[in-house]
């Protein structure tokens, strides 16, 4: 079991890794959606500190969601996704695999990011602190989150807008908690609260999101 | 009574609009579903029959 | 061929009966609403500090239940026929969904209707106001996935999991907003401005509740109907059905 | 042993199949025949427990394969109409992580001998999106070659889009499959005489397909 | 030639019509992550009026980037761009056709919904009027722009989120315009200038674009 | 006329063909054969202008295509391995659409016709993603019963996942091309007796496909 996670991690790492342009694309996008915004709202320094981490976690729920459509559409269309689910293992554990690849190549990268973009919102020390230590707990959930849409649009046309419909309303105590641990931080208050949070969602995703996945993987394919 | 005439309830002490808008959109919502089920159910009536008579 | 009749049963025996119990539901939800807006209009005493404006809530107050309320039994359906695969009860999840979707407009509409003269704007970031937007787009995500699944089976099975999901999230969302609301400073206007209810504004609103209690059920079983009618053309009890116009 | 008895398909109001009953021993093979659109493919998607039954059940050595689940789908293997290749990847990374997905031990050295053997020398290292229609499902039937050790084959249209010396390759790779057991079910159009000690044809009802 | 013309746009609204849920989940796309601002920034309403119109036409650009995967992709995939292409008129035709196509469906719902949005953001009735008019001026031309982006993208794997990186840069003018149109009405200024740059881009955009496309669509298919 | 001279194609570093010429005629097949991989497909897109050739022209009635551009469009009809169909809309709504397209005018009535020709009867009105491999396939096929005005017919393996009966009408619509003056040039694996008065092979490089 382990095994088969390690190999579809790797595999689905490997494909991305092929496109790596790809991979870079999900980052721009991050970061030219963050640089909009000024473009957008005009260059008054105190307001766009205000709008900073609403701004930047709108941003990663966008692009996470945006890079959902490589997580199953096309194992789909190439028919691997039926191979997927005939493994002889519990698909949950495909499932896990493919999340935490889709993690790694479309979460990790923005994370890591992020402090830069930060930085041209002019945003405190500590808040950047903050903001990177909420988006490594958030962006997993979304990934988890996503997944979930992702499946059940799986060879549904225009399958690329409805998953966005059935996941952002879903992301919502994501975006709420994330942007409001960064918010409390740069305003001087205690993060902790949000975090811990953050933390428990993450735990209660990591829990369900498997199953559900797999339930709607296999309606799916049927 | 609460109210004096008829004017004096249209009006609802100046927030009509408000409050007939309410009401008014209320009803036009329920009235349309109503509406939209009884074009459905024709609907399917339609093609129920259509079937009927092709299979006798 | 014996292809699982006992499957189609429930809908069979379903069907004619919900036909007579249509009647019932839509008659008393009439009825009801007309006690309930004789109440609201000709016997609430008018509010000293909203003036008549308050008399929305009559309406804004059910509608708001309503929408929450319709979405948790929609996820039960939605639960059973998953896990029972019975038909019926997808079907009734989908026959609930549309009317869900509409009161939630209703909250929102009369809400903004109300917004404007109490607030002095339609709409703020307020908590309920926010989660019950999200409500809506957690209808139109159903309805939506529902629509864009061909296979009615399949489309049954993929939106029930999404109500699951959503039943969920509906409680997290709800805490969630909340709190973002209270943490933040700003427009703290909070619903509560409505004095202590006379008891007879409690009693219309109730009587209105009622009301819009008998017409969801009233107008989920019509489309349940209708959605029988729809898949189960093939099967026999259809056609034995009296060949007349039911 | 599968065992199908009273199998029934129905797809939107039409009636594809019903009462679709066979069973296939070690060394069987069962040739489904119909025209297009008879509900071959749907037949074969129900065996391997991707499509429900409508009504009827497949056993497998006696246990019904919805009970069996991870321990069925570790005896089978299946390819459909799809090839299940991912076009950014080479046809030797293809297949490594198939075999590796089917719980499979594969070591470079095989794989690069299946591909060989399926007539890909020379294009094992190029992403499949360049390959040539044929050349991909020789790709995608080279898991076969890895893949002795699952018992049941379900094959839909394996011919398709090959060559007549892909077709007597993968011809020869079927027999050697049944003669150490295997049990294979397939469907094509074409007409390939596969050398089996007990082969069976399942002709679906031919009205539909007009 | 004007039939063709014709033929393609009824061709692919016909086509979208059979999947009205798409349509609708580009419109409510645009709502979704209009409301996601707020929840992001929070609900101080001095704030949000400020950012509104950044925010609605951030939206819009989003949404129609979205869509943008609509115009291109599901026709290569199925081989019908060859047989577009191949098609007896000239390619630019067909493309205005589609990029005509792709407006009426993605493009007008959402100018019409906007009044909806900016009343959620508290603005002015004067500064609703111009959202509405450059959104109208805006969209046509988002568009065009993107058409050429998803044309250069065509079979491309993770064209989707490629599409933005070349797309995004290139919609900065219109956003700035239409952004700075909106703002400048809002605070009681002259709107006009900000309009006629854009319907002036709008002009320019349709004397290019379809040429631009139709020499990106030959690239992609050769 | 068309005229094919002298065409050669490289892919990557490999070449796949070189010094290509022939020429067809009112009333001419030239079917073209060869393994997986040794061109074929590329050859038909050089042909019909999708494709720019390497080396060598291709000439229609004297002039080279390039040249010639929507007049040489306008005289042909291709279909590729992919069938061109949209997924959501019905087999009839695609046709009348792709003879829109095409610039022919068609009647509904002329497009039924065509459809049950081509033995989709009964199923024209469903959405195409709901049809069977061969089914998808006829109703890319049926096209060609509305174009038998266009001259020029290029056919990518167009009997993949067709049944024998199916092959047997689309032979037969070909043959009846050809004897109003058409002409044809296709791929295929399979052995299908096309009767013409003017029938050539042309066999590319074997050596690549292995
Ligand atoms: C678009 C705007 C609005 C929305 C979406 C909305 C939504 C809701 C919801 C979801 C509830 C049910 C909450 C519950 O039962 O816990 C509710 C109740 C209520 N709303 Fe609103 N509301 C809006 C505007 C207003 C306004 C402007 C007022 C009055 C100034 C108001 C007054 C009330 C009252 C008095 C209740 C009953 C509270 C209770 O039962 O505890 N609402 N609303
Ligand atoms: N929703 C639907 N309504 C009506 N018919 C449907 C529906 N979905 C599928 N079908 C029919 O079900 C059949 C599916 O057949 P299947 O794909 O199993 O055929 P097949 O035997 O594999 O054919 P081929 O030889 O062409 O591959 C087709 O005839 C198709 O038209
Ligand atoms: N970038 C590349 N590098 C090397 N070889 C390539 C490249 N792109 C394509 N090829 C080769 O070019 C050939 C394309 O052949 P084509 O698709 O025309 O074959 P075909 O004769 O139609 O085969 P089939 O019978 O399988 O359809 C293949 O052999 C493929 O491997
Ligand atoms: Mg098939
Ligand atoms: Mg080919």
């Amino acid at each position: 079991m382990m095994r088969t996670l390690r190999y579809i991690v790797s595999r689905d790492v490997l494909l991305a890794m092929r496109r790596r342009a790809d991979v870079a694309t999900t980052l721009f996008f991050f970061v030219i959606v963050a640089s909009l915004f000024p473009l957008g709202v005009g260059p008054d320094p105190k307001l766009l500190r205000a709008m900073a981490p609403g701004i930047l976690w709108v941003a990663a729920l966008l692009a996470s969601m945006l890079s959902l459509g490589r997580l199953f559409a096309a194992d789909y269309a190439d028919g691997s996704l039926e191979q997927l689910v005939l493994a002889p293992d519990p698909l949950a554990v495909v499932v896990i695999g493919k999340v935490l690849a889709h993690w790694l190549v479309s979460g990790l990268p923005l994370v890591l990011i992020s402090p830069v973009i930060a930085l041209q919102f002019d945003l405190p020390a500590e808040a950047i602190a903050t903001l990177l230590l909420a988006l490594l707990l958030g962006t997993p959930l979304l990934s988890l989150i996503g997944a979930i849409g992702a499946a059940l649009t799986v060879g549904v046309r225009g399958g690329g807008v409805l998953v966005s419909l059935l996941v952002l309303p879903l992301y919502v105590p994501v975006l709420i908690f994330g942007a409001g641990a960064v918010d409390a931080s740069a305003s001087g208050m205690d993060a902790g609260g949000h975090l811990s949070i953050l933390g428990a969602l993450l735990l209660l995703g990591m829990a369900l999101a498997p199953w559900a996945t797999s339930a709607a993987l296999r309606i799916s394919l049927e | 009574m609460i109210w004096k005439s008829l004017d004096d309830f249209i009006a609802m002490g100046g927030y009509g609009f408000y409050v007939w808008g309410s009401y008014l959109v209320t009803a036009v919502i329920i009235v349309g579903e109503i509406l939209m089920l009884r074009a459905r159910r024709r609907a399917v009536e339609k093609t129920r029959q259509a079937q009927l008579s092709l299979s006798e | 061929m014996k292809l699982n009749w006992f499957k189609y049963a429930a809908p069979a025996t379903f069907y004619p009966l919900a036909g007579k119990l249509i009647p019932w539901f839509a008659w008393s939800g009439a009825i009801l609403a007309v006690a309930g807006l004789y109440l609201s209009f000709f016997v609430a005493p008018t509010d000293f500090q909203q003036g008549e404006s308050y008399r929305i809530i009559f309406i804004h107050v059910p509608a708001a239940w309503m929408s929450m309320f319709i979405y948790i039994v929609m996820a039960g359906w939605a639960a059973a026929g998953l896990i029972f695969n019975t038909r019926l009860s997808s079907m009734m999840a989908s026959a609930l969904a549309p009317t869900g979707a509409l009161f939630t407009v209703i909250a929102l509409w009369t809400g903004a209707l109300w917004g404007k003269p109490t607030w002095g704007a339609w709409w703020v970031w307020d908590a309920r106001l926010t989660s019950e937007l999200i409500l809506l787009f957690l209808y139109l995500g159903f309805l939506a996935l529902h629509a864009a699944i061909d296979d009615p089976r399949r489309a049954d099975r993929a939106s029930a999991v999404l109500a699951l999901v959503g039943v969920v999230n509906v409680p997290i969302i709800y805490f969630s907003v909340k709190w973002w609301n209270t943490l933040h400073q700003g427009a703290s206007v909070s619903m509560t401005m409505a004095p202590k209810m006379a008891a007879t504004m409690l009693l219309g609103m109730l009587v209105m509740a009622l009301a819009c209690w008998m017409y969801s059920i009233a107008a989920a079983l019509a489309r349940v109907r209708c959605i029988i009618l729809e898949r189960e053309q093939q099967a026999e009890w259809i056609a034995n059905l009296a060949k007349e116009p039911t | 042993m599968l065992e199908v008895s009273g199998l029934g398909c129905l797809r939107g109001e039409r009636r594809l199949f019903a009462g679709v009953s066979f069973s296939l021993r070690p060394g069987g093979l069962i040739w489904i025949q119909g025209g297009n659109g008879s509900g071959k493919t749907t037949l074969l998607r129900t065996l391997c427990g991707l499509t429900p039954a409508m009504a009827g059940e497949v056993r497998w050595g006696g246990e019904p394969i919805r009970k069996l689940g991870e321990d069925y789908r570790r005896e089978l293997t299946y390819i459909g109409h799809a090839n299940g290749l991912k076009e950014d990847l080479s046809a030797a990374e293809n297949l490594l992580a198939a075999a590796h997905l089917a719980g499979q031990q594969a070591s470079r050295a095989e794989v690069a001998g299946a591909l060989q053997g399926i007539g890909l020398a020379g294009r094992e290292h190029l992403p499949v999106k360049f390959l040539s229609q044929g050349q991909r499902r020789r790709a995608a039937l080279a898991r076969l070659r890895l893949a002795h050790s699952r018992t049941l084959w379900l094959l839909d249209e394996p011919f398709n889009a090959l060559d007549a010396h892909a077709v007597a390759g993968m011809r020869h790779i079927m027999e050697q499959h049944l003669a150490q057991g295997g049990m294979i079910a397939l469907t094509t159009h074409q007409e390939v005489a596969i050398q089996a000690t007990d082969a069976q044809a399942l002709r679906l009802d031919e009205g539909s397909a007009g």
